[in-house]
């Protein structure tokens, strides 16, 4: 479809909105109920997540690190720093888990995770996730097949309405839950591997970040094998369902790249309706809203129809977005990915490019409208276009784990958001226009 | 991995040559018990403000991933802000391996071709601090080829906490930058303003009554700094230290280095606020300038208490607990004192001896300093009445189990509250806290519950 | 609470926000199923309408005219044009309903409707809406009445079940869907009437406009003498509750002046949890929902606490709005309102002003924030602010139907949206004031 | 009601005064099966773009309430834009009762003092109508009073559906401006543009060739219009009707009374802006005018045809049907076919016997002349193999049936595609319309459809 360019052949990122594996994987220990992530690295490497992250949702964040400093650097094979820290937050706080995730100071001394959680006897996670490879997709689905691999217990038996799901990182936690509803509106019963919609939810909790706030139960993951489905959604969690399958090979897998605009929860529709043996009986509501998304495509099909744009996000939000949108007709010029991903291959857009805010700036000729996280705002400002706040991070807005994009509700205001956006801009555009014409004449 | 040999090695040197202000590894943080910003942090927060310059992370994205862009300090530098423009190596497997040095000599390349910048800041991170990058070499030898000064500053996160970061930024410029050009002219009221960072326009709350006065500000480290000033600052007559502990090892090396004496400020409050401006004129030691002084202030003063007259009403009675870290303990109370908001407590958590010292001072024998704010401070409320808590985000969930009103302090940075002008800011946020009745309703019981 | 000005002392409007008696008196016939409104006026009475609420909600709508001309408004006394009209309609499109409401030339004429009506034999309602009188809240109101009036039987049993619900006519469809469902979720079976949810919420329907394509059924309106409670929602609607009771004296009357924001949905669950008697038994999703409006009401009260408001709508609507803000801090400078109504001095504001928007331009210097209808726009821009878009009528955006502000969800959403755009608002003005500094320094 | 015997005198005075151009009675539309817009609605259209004229609605706020701000027709009047700006005197029950004379009075008034317009219009609406407030009275002594022309536009909706009110707009102009000043300067070249409303700008599309060629737009009727140019009109050596059959009885009068001959002409698609340019050049009569016009006709031609190019391989071999009103029905089917696209079907339910002979023409013997559209078009569209449907909103349903291209003819008036540049501006929406997917997809079958 798209032409992509998978590497951007510059040295360097100028503006850069990639985020790195670490801070994925902290995202991921936080979809845990209880849980403490212990970011393995210097404490900059969790101080500077723990900002963004509270910044982003507005939420107190949980987060530890093994604030290794350069003499445990060259003298600890990472055994004291986890140990020690392992030990104070369990004193501390008595979390269900402890999430263990590396960084790239940590891996290049090429400390042995495995060997060390061996010799620890509170429940622990671990995932090797350096900085300097992937970024916050792989960061999210390597911790979600580590919770998986060594927490769920394997298991022979199947329970036909049980559903295990498995959101890509930048699904934000209400649109979890509203995937979630939808599916048990079918008859099912779901968990959500990792789940922020219960903790990173904005809602107002008791406890002050001294652990994450609510998530899927340590419990819960042991026993995911007895699931009918592990159903993935975004080409990064794909991998899951088969960590999933080696706990029970009963489990079928299912894999979606998105749930966006009319064609794709069509396909989860019918999915859920065969795999229900419902036939055509379906929720009312379902098909209400089918209804008004359809309208709101028609509703917004001329203004997005005529528009040119920029995404900017991780590889799987870009297959999201950009599906909801060609499906009124909104031409995709450019989408500028965090990371490389087969997925990409698969977007319909003009050009797509793994790079940073400097590529995109330097292309502000080929869109009108841009799609991105709160640095776009400014790119925006300085090539004289809009912008609409989606993805990593958004320090600008409130509210942001409350915007569902996804299914056929989130879909129509998704249309309706950026239709609006659009033609605001164009009405500026269009005064501006004006003003000048009225200083010709007077002049 | 082939990489450990040199880990050493440059951990040795990295002793030898930066580490001396740092007080060691026994005082190291503790593991899964640490918060707060690394080194690198505290480097970048520190030279950031230079908008002339860029600011190249040698590292992965984890070292500026969520970090460029957010600090709102502004610049009047007319040229693209590289403040808000973000550069970093973005390291991966292959550096990791084979050494980052040429893409970071690539990077620089790129940097200054596209950006044109005055001079370009390379922050060592700790991947390549352990790969052993050599990174002076690469800046030497870019500076020589671009003609510009690319300055190295070694402030890995790993070697310590924000404190010494900020102090290594500070000895990278003296070391690089500092007495490398001389002023076009000089005068005899030159100032340098050290650890200003010009957050949220602070500095321009006060740079203009200075200007007024006939001092000029010869330099600034670095809020809404110049390369070409910084470079010039060994001229400067008198460093002012605002609000920046970790930067006296800098003045004080200036002053063996070039003379130049220095003071400590606080421009919080109208009270600081004129002492500041005061303690300038005096250290410039000039008779007219200070009797100038002593008019621009009263003038000051009084034009802010006429604007002040509709709040005195409002907050006439009002106790407030203040729980905020290093000198805003101190200065911040000023600021409500200068008010007419009693400042019945005040967290000295991470305070020097001689920020308890002050802060006992502005508050009064009766005041409570607290040791450990986020236990103490629910009980503080309840003993004094306090109408008010400013403290960080997390607090806010104490004021409305108290049901009392909250400021957020710490609130994005995105008021100034400097100068005399800022306190009027100040004051109508404290206003608006007050009268905001979404403290008591928050915590409204739920229909459901008893 | 506020000081109210209910006259505007002005022998003219200018730049009128206020729409008409027969305009709502439209809109409320479009919330019964297969309806046909029948304006009783000159042709134009209708087009004006018509366009209107076509542009406005982004549907088609249906509505005919008795188009009367000068000649039959002299000749005729209703008979002619009314029967005429409505032998028409019933030969083309065959509704359940027609809804006679006549307009300041046939009041002037002053047409006997009840006995025309009493000459016909089909389905419908009439309704005396002068627009020389009143506005958009009393025709809807009125409308309401009309139709209770008129269709519903009396009764002497109850269904303790069954909740009639009234809104005002400021409410959006899915807001009244939110709130139907939101009760039932108590254990009710819940009638809305007028019901614009399933009619005017922008869903895809077969055929186009030529008649109502949803709403309450008249059968339903026949039998809602049975109801245990009558909910009316909003001062315009509460006389409603009475024209029931006399249906059915056994039925209880609530009323609400709005259910927005923590107290006033608290308010709402405090009455079903006790109408109910499920004691303190909820749904789990309530719970969810009140802990996400605290949270945002904590996200958002440093930015609305320090704005000042200018608001402009319907009456009911301001009080909805403004219960809202007030509750995070948010100052009302200055609420315009369409017509006087007794809520106006309920409204916490320093300024309430039955008015038009040159009285708000003339004020601008009180408030930064404007919440009202796409009028407001111009206005913003006219004195350098900015505005959010709700009311009637709203030209420039699509999506309107579906946009919820009450309950606990909607709630948190409204203030999101208000605190974002003052934000936004914000920042331009720091980057205009930065600017400014800028060119001081270089000059 | 006491008012009822003065409703009978109105309506005889109304009728002897402005009965002329209607068909009276036997034409009044059917109760219960009308559709369109008033008398009222006409004359608004018609006189709003004066934009330096205040626009006095005296009557209910159905009349006014959603109808203000909405028309898209710009001006370059450097004064506060008045078209957008809603004036009414929201009549109320006292009115009704005791005459609503005064209140209209002071109206005028409020808004001479506070918006002082060039003129200011007052139209009548049914209400006032009915009770018989005296609107010319009261607008000739204000006109008095305030120096400036007010004048009295009777179109009370009853009186007849929107072609009406555009007469009685042209009317009222005719009787109470035109003739009642003379201009600065004249030249030989001097025209009117009678019915052209600068919709989205329309106007300025071409309005800058007329200029560039020397042809002088003394006046326009009313797009960007002025007062004070209006009410030279009667100086101008022609007469230019622009889409406007309505307005044909106002040149007429102004050819009886003025000597002003007229000519009617489409700036909609290529060839018929270059015709209606030639036009106006070859009725002024000028041969050197004539020339130069043929040499800017070329010019633009060929400057358009080099733009549409990339737009002839997607428009090759598709067939449109187009199903809006009026003079519309031949007028953008030619623009269509000026860009390649075969119209195989037009509209003709609203048209009168000259736009059907029109339509033929420019359409050819084999296209379809729809005079039942609504019911027509989806055979038709079956029958042809048609590509595109261009009508009204509620045509949107049949194009998602037929799953063919869909763009909306009365697109809210946002997009100006008149005049040469207006070509380029529909070639683009036409082709966003056949490249989106959403008239397919929407009528994809749910899941749980067989």
């Amino acid at each position: 479809m798209a032409e992509v360019r998978h590497k951007s052949g510059k040295p360097l990122q100028v503006n850069p909105h990639k985020l790195s594996q670490p801070m994925g994987a902290t995202l991921a220990f936080l979809g845990v109920d209880r849980c403490m992530p212990l970011m393995h690295g210097g404490q900059g490497c969790a101080s500077f997540t723990k900002v963004m992250f509270t910044r982003h949702f507005c939420e107190p964040i949980a987060l530890q690190t093994t604030a290794v400093n350069d003499v445990i650097a060259v003298l600890d094979g990472g055994d004291y720093s986890i140990l020690e820290s392992v030990k104070n937050i369990h004193d501390k706080v008595a979390p269900e888990l402890i999430g263990v995730h590396t960084t790239g100071l940590t891996e290049t001394k090429g400390d042995d995770l495995r060997g060390i959680a061996s010799k620890i006897d509170v429940p622990l996670v671990y995932v090797n996730t350096p900085d300097y490879q992937g970024g916050l997709e792989s960061g999210w689905a390597l911790t979600t097949q580590a919770l998986i691999d060594q927490l769920t217990e394997p298991c022979d038996r199947i329970d036909a309405q049980k559903i295990v799901l498995v959101p890509h990182v930048s699904l934000q936690p209400i649109e979890v839950e509203k995937l979630r509803d939808f599916i048990e509106s079918f008859g099912f019963k779901v968990v959500a591997v990792p789940d922020l919609s219960s903790s990173l939810d904005n809602h107002l909790g008791e406890k002050q970040a001294s652990l994450s706030s609510g998530g899927v139960t340590v419990a819960e993951v042991k026993q995911l094998a007895d699931a009918a489905f592990v159903v993935t959604l975004g080409a990064s969690v794909k991998p899951v369902g088969t960590t999933l399958q080696k706990k029970n090979p009963a489990i079928q897998h299912r894999h979606f790249d998105h749930v966006n605009g009319l064609q794709g929860t069509d396909a989860l529709v019918a999915w859920l309706l065969e795999t229900s043996g419902r036939g055509d009986r379906l929720p009312p509501v379902v098909e209400r809203w089918r209804k008004r998304l359809q309208d709101a495509m028609l509703d917004s099909h001329f203004s997005i129809g005529q528009t040119r744009f920029l995404l900017v996000a991780e590889p799987d939000h870009l297959a999201s977005m950009a599906a909801s949108l060609r499906e009124v007709g909104g031409k995709i010029a450019l989408a500028i990915s965090t990371v490389d991903s087969p997925i990409l291959g698969d977007i319909e857009a003009d050009q797509v490019i793994v790079g940073d805010l400097e590529d995109a700036e330097k292309m502000h000729d080929a869109y009108d409208l841009i799609i991105g996280n709160f640095h776009t705002e400014a790119l925006a400002h300085r090539v004289a276009k809009k912008a609409v706040m989606r993805g990593f991070p958004n320090y600008e807005e409130v509210g942001i784990a409350l915007k569902n994009d996804l299914l056929y509700e989130g879909g129509a205001y998704f249309l309706f958001e950026i239709a609006n956006a659009a033609e605001r801009m164009r009405e500026e555009q269009v005064h501006h226009e004006r003003e000048q014409i009225k200083l010709q004449r007077i002049a | 991995m082939s990489s450990k040999p040199k880990i050493k090695e440059l951990l040795a040197e990295s002793a030898c040559e930066h580490n001396k202000g740092k007080k060691g590894s026994c005082n190291a943080p503790t593991p899964g018990a640490t918060t707060g910003g690394c080194a690198l942090d505290g480097a970048q927060i520190a030279l950031f403000p230079f908008a002339d310059a860029a600011h190249l992370i040698h590292g992965p994205m984890s070292c500026v991933g969520g970090a460029w862009e957010t600090r709102l300090t502004p610049t009047s530098w007319s040229g693209r802000d590289l403040t808000q423009t973000g550069f970093a190596t973005d390291i991966s497997n292959n550096d990791v391996i084979f050494s980052g040095e040429k893409k970071l000599a690539a990077a620089i390349d790129h940097i200054v071709t596209n950006y044109a910048p005055e001079a370009v800041f390379v922050y060592s991170t700790c991947v390549p601090a352990m790969t052993g990058d050599d990174i002076d070499a690469v800046c030497k030898q870019r500076s020589e080829k671009h003609g510009i000064p690319c300055v190295p500053v070694h402030a890995p996160g790993f070697v310590g906490a924000k404190n010494l970061g900020s102090r290594i930024a500070g000895e990278a410029v003296l070391k690089h930058l500092i007495g490398t050009k001389e002023p076009e002219e000089t005068t005899p009221f030159d100032i340098n303003l050290i650890g200003e960072h010009n957050n949220t326009g602070e500095l321009w709350r006060y740079r203009h009554l200075l200007e007024e006065l006939g001092i000029r500000v010869l330099s600034t480290f670095s809020g809404d700094g110049r390369i070409a000033s910084i470079r010039t600052a060994h001229r400067a007559k008198l460093n002012v230290i605002v609000c920046a502990k970790s930067l006296v090892s800098m003045t004080r090396k200036m002053q063996e280095q070039y003379g130049i004496p220095w003071i400590s400020c606080s421009f919080y409050g109208k009270t600081d606020t004129s002492k500041s401006i005061l303690a300038i004129a005096e250290a410039l030691g000039d008779a007219d300038l200070i009797e100038r002084t002593r008019a621009l202030i009263a003038r000051e003063e009084a034009r802010l208490e006429e604007k002040l007259v509709p709040y005195r009403e409002i907050f006439a009675g009002k106790k407030a607990v203040l729980n905020t870290g290093g000198n805003k303990a101190w200065s911040i109370a000023s600021a409500l004192q200068d008010l007419g908001i009693e400042v019945v407590a005040t967290s000295v958590r991470k305070s020097t001896e001689a920020d308890k010292a002050k802060a006992r001072e502005y508050l009064g024998e009766n005041a409570i300093l607290m040791t450990s704010p986020a236990t103490q401070q629910a009980k503080v409320i309840d003993d004094t009445g306090a109408h008010l808590l400013l403290a960080g985000g997390r607090s806010l969930y104490t004021a409305i189990k108290k049901r009392i009103a909250f400021t957020d302090v710490n609130q994005e940075k995105k008021k100034s509250y400097g100068g005399y002008d800022g306190l009027l800011v100040l004051a109508e946020d404290l206003k608006n806290s007050l009268q905001n009745p979404v403290f008591e309703l928050v915590d409204r019981k739920a229909p459901w519950q008893k």
